[in-house]
């Protein structure tokens, strides 16, 4: 059993944290996997959180994937002076991932990592996602559920290419790494990690 | 140094052995391969092994009965030797160590006034104290809170960056060719530059195909394929359907042996509401 | 002019869209940069927040770089569900090698083999940068000029942790550490180092 009180934080907590916008069934389907509560018990929480936060600096809405919290509109110009003007680049990771996602997709975060050898910042996944180059097309059905990310058509009109398939014939092989590769070859995928290391290293 | 540190140590299994812990060392000093690789999982390194067999001694490092872990040790190390573990290198490293400091202690003492300086356990002794700090320090940092594991930053969107016209970063299509180019060296060393274009195109439609069943929850296997495309365009879906069916993905589905077949999402009926599915197709 | 409400909704609203934690100063430059404001009055604000969310499922927490706002820690367990491959799991030579960095910074990385008795896996290396918990500051003098590692404020604000000194077996003192930063402070930071964790923060 749970609380009406401890629902309620539940169903906050996990909204705030979500990547993007969150859905009625990935919060039946995961923070309160262990409670039997149905779909009008939820809207009535979040009608309920709605109120709460009526008079506050963010407000719950219902946008098209879901619920999420936002900043009230008319704060707008106020916070734009939180971002001044600089010219940001993208890190390695960032384009790593993406060009990950782009070549294995439909993939998920924990695969992305299982490739990567290291986590993947949440962050990275909200900007690739904000850029709108990378979307969720599904849920893999596995404990969890975690979500499957691809490209977009949006990533293909950005980088000019159209196709995923146009990016290998761009990649111009660098001579240095063909060492790597037949030291590679010649071992089994576990040392793998060893390897790209020494390549990141050059 | 803490005494809940000591019995900590003390109650860490040396490995498992077909699910039972092993607490002490066998009195034949044997241990089965296996709980040996386990074992070598459960300590972080040489440092941490030789910790292990001083408090399981009883004793504090400053009285570092070297003798008797040097002895322990060198039956540990013996056997990775035989079993040809990996790591062996550095567990070898300390080996020669503790080997030169018991050679030195059987020597007799020539002049025997100051005793700490001569003492050939000091800097070992200096070693073990260094690295219990940072041991007891990698556990209390395990012990804290962890973004992601215990707590999520709460975040809320905004629509202020848009105001601030705050241009997102630029980036060419050469730097994210490299970037593939990299990605792809880690995970298959056959493909690296020429992953072949149909696997690319292919897991571009599996997706496209997923997006579709986003909006509906299955579709006619037919609508997946656009004639335009020509004969290609049609492997490339056939491939993907495929594919997707492979990795569980999506299933096929099909009322009877000659009616209409449906790609449908593979769904999870552990927490299916009833009415999931009519408010989907709906939205 | 700004009334008490207003100010409330646009800190409040401040910190939950920053990107990482929003410091005082950030404010008073930025989203309130149009007001004469104290930080006194600021703090007063932050406690009225941290009040407010007294009873929710988040929380408002003072962290290395700032306040930020995160979900309570007894609703853990339940959210972890919900995204079960982010969930970090580190091993003990990550976490050993942290602990040492955070200890001994600036560190070289035969230094922190020297003390663990085992090579340092480059891919830990790469992890640990990777998440913005290590940088490297500086290089050493010595033959080979190998770089020196020091833990992040991105490292303090994952663990919950205020300072290093917050660990109490990393606490003891040490003498020969006063030096090292006398020497540090007298060589400018790499620039490019710095431009790479913002980056990376994206």
């Amino acid at each position: 059993m749970i609380s009406d009180k401890q629902l309620k934080q539940l169903v906050e907590a996990a909204i705030f944290a979500g990547e993007d916008a969150t859905t009625i069934d990935q919060l039946l389907g995961g923070v309160l996997a262990n409670f039997r509560l149905n779909r009008p018990r939820i809207r009535q929480v979040l009608d309920e959180l709605k109120e709460d936060y009526r008079e506050r600096g963010i407000e719950l809405v219902e946008v098209a994937s879901g619920y999420r919290f936002q900043t009230r509109p008319e704060l707008g110009p106020a916070l734009v002076q939180m971002w001044p003007d600089r010219a940001p680049r993208y890190s390695a990771a960032l384009l790593e991932t993406l060009a990950l996602i782009a070549w294995r997709q439909p993939v998920t975060r924990g695969e992305i990592e299982a490739v990567r050898g290291v986590s993947v910042s949440t962050q990275i996944m909200k900007t690739l996602q904000e850029r709108g180059w990378v979307k969720i097309v599904g849920h893999k059905e596995v404990p969890g559920r975690p979500a499957l990310y691809a490209t977009t058509k949006a990533f293909l009109d950005y980088f000019s290419l159209q196709s995923v398939a146009d990016l290998p014939a761009l990649a111009v092989p660098r001579p240095e790494l063909e060492e790597t590769f037949e030291l590679l070859s010649a071992e089994p995928l576990d040392t793998r990690e060893r390897d790209a290391e020494e390549e990141s290293e050059q | 140094m803490e005494p809940e540190q000591v019995a900590e140590q003390q109650s860490l299994p040396l490995g498992f052995v077909r699910g039972e812990p092993v607490f002490e060392q066998p009195e034949d000093l044997y241990i089965p391969p296996e709980a040996l690789e386990l074992m070598l999982d459960l300590f972080s390194g040489p440092m941490d092994l030789l910790l292990y067999l001083i408090r399981k001694q009883k004793m504090d490092i400053l009285d570092l009965p070297i003798l008797k872990v040097t002895e322990q040790y060198m039956v540990y190390v013996e056997m990775m030797r035989e079993l040809k573990l990996e790591l062996a290198a550095d567990y070898l490293l300390m080996a020669a160590m503790l080997a030169e400091i018991k050679s030195r202690m059987l020597l007799p003492k020539i002049a025997a006034d100051d005793d700490e300086e001569d003492d050939p356990r000091a800097e070992l002794v200096r070693r073990l104290k260094e690295y219990e700090i940072v041991r007891a320090g990698a556990g209390q940092l395990d012990q804290q809170p962890q973004e992601e594991r215990d707590f999520f930053v709460a975040n809320a969107a905004t629509d202020a960056r848009e105001l601030a016209g705050q241009a997102p970063a630029e980036v060419g299509v050469d730097e994210l060719a490299a970037a593939l180019l990299k990605v792809m060296q880690l995970v298959d060393v056959q493909a690296h530059h020429q992953v072949q274009r149909e696997t690319l195109s292919t897991r571009e439609r599996m997706s496209r195909i997923m997006e579709a069943l986003q909006v509906q929850q299955r579709v006619e296997f037919a609508t997946l394929f656009s004639p335009e495309e020509g004969r290609s365009g049609v492997v490339v879906s056939f491939l993907a359907i495929l594919e997707l069916n492979k990795e569980g993905l999506i299933a096929l589905v099909q009322a009877d042996g000659f009616s209409q077949i449906y790609v449908t999402r593979s769904t999870d009926t552990t927490y299916n509401n009833g009415n999931n599915e009519a408010e989907e197709l709906l939205a």
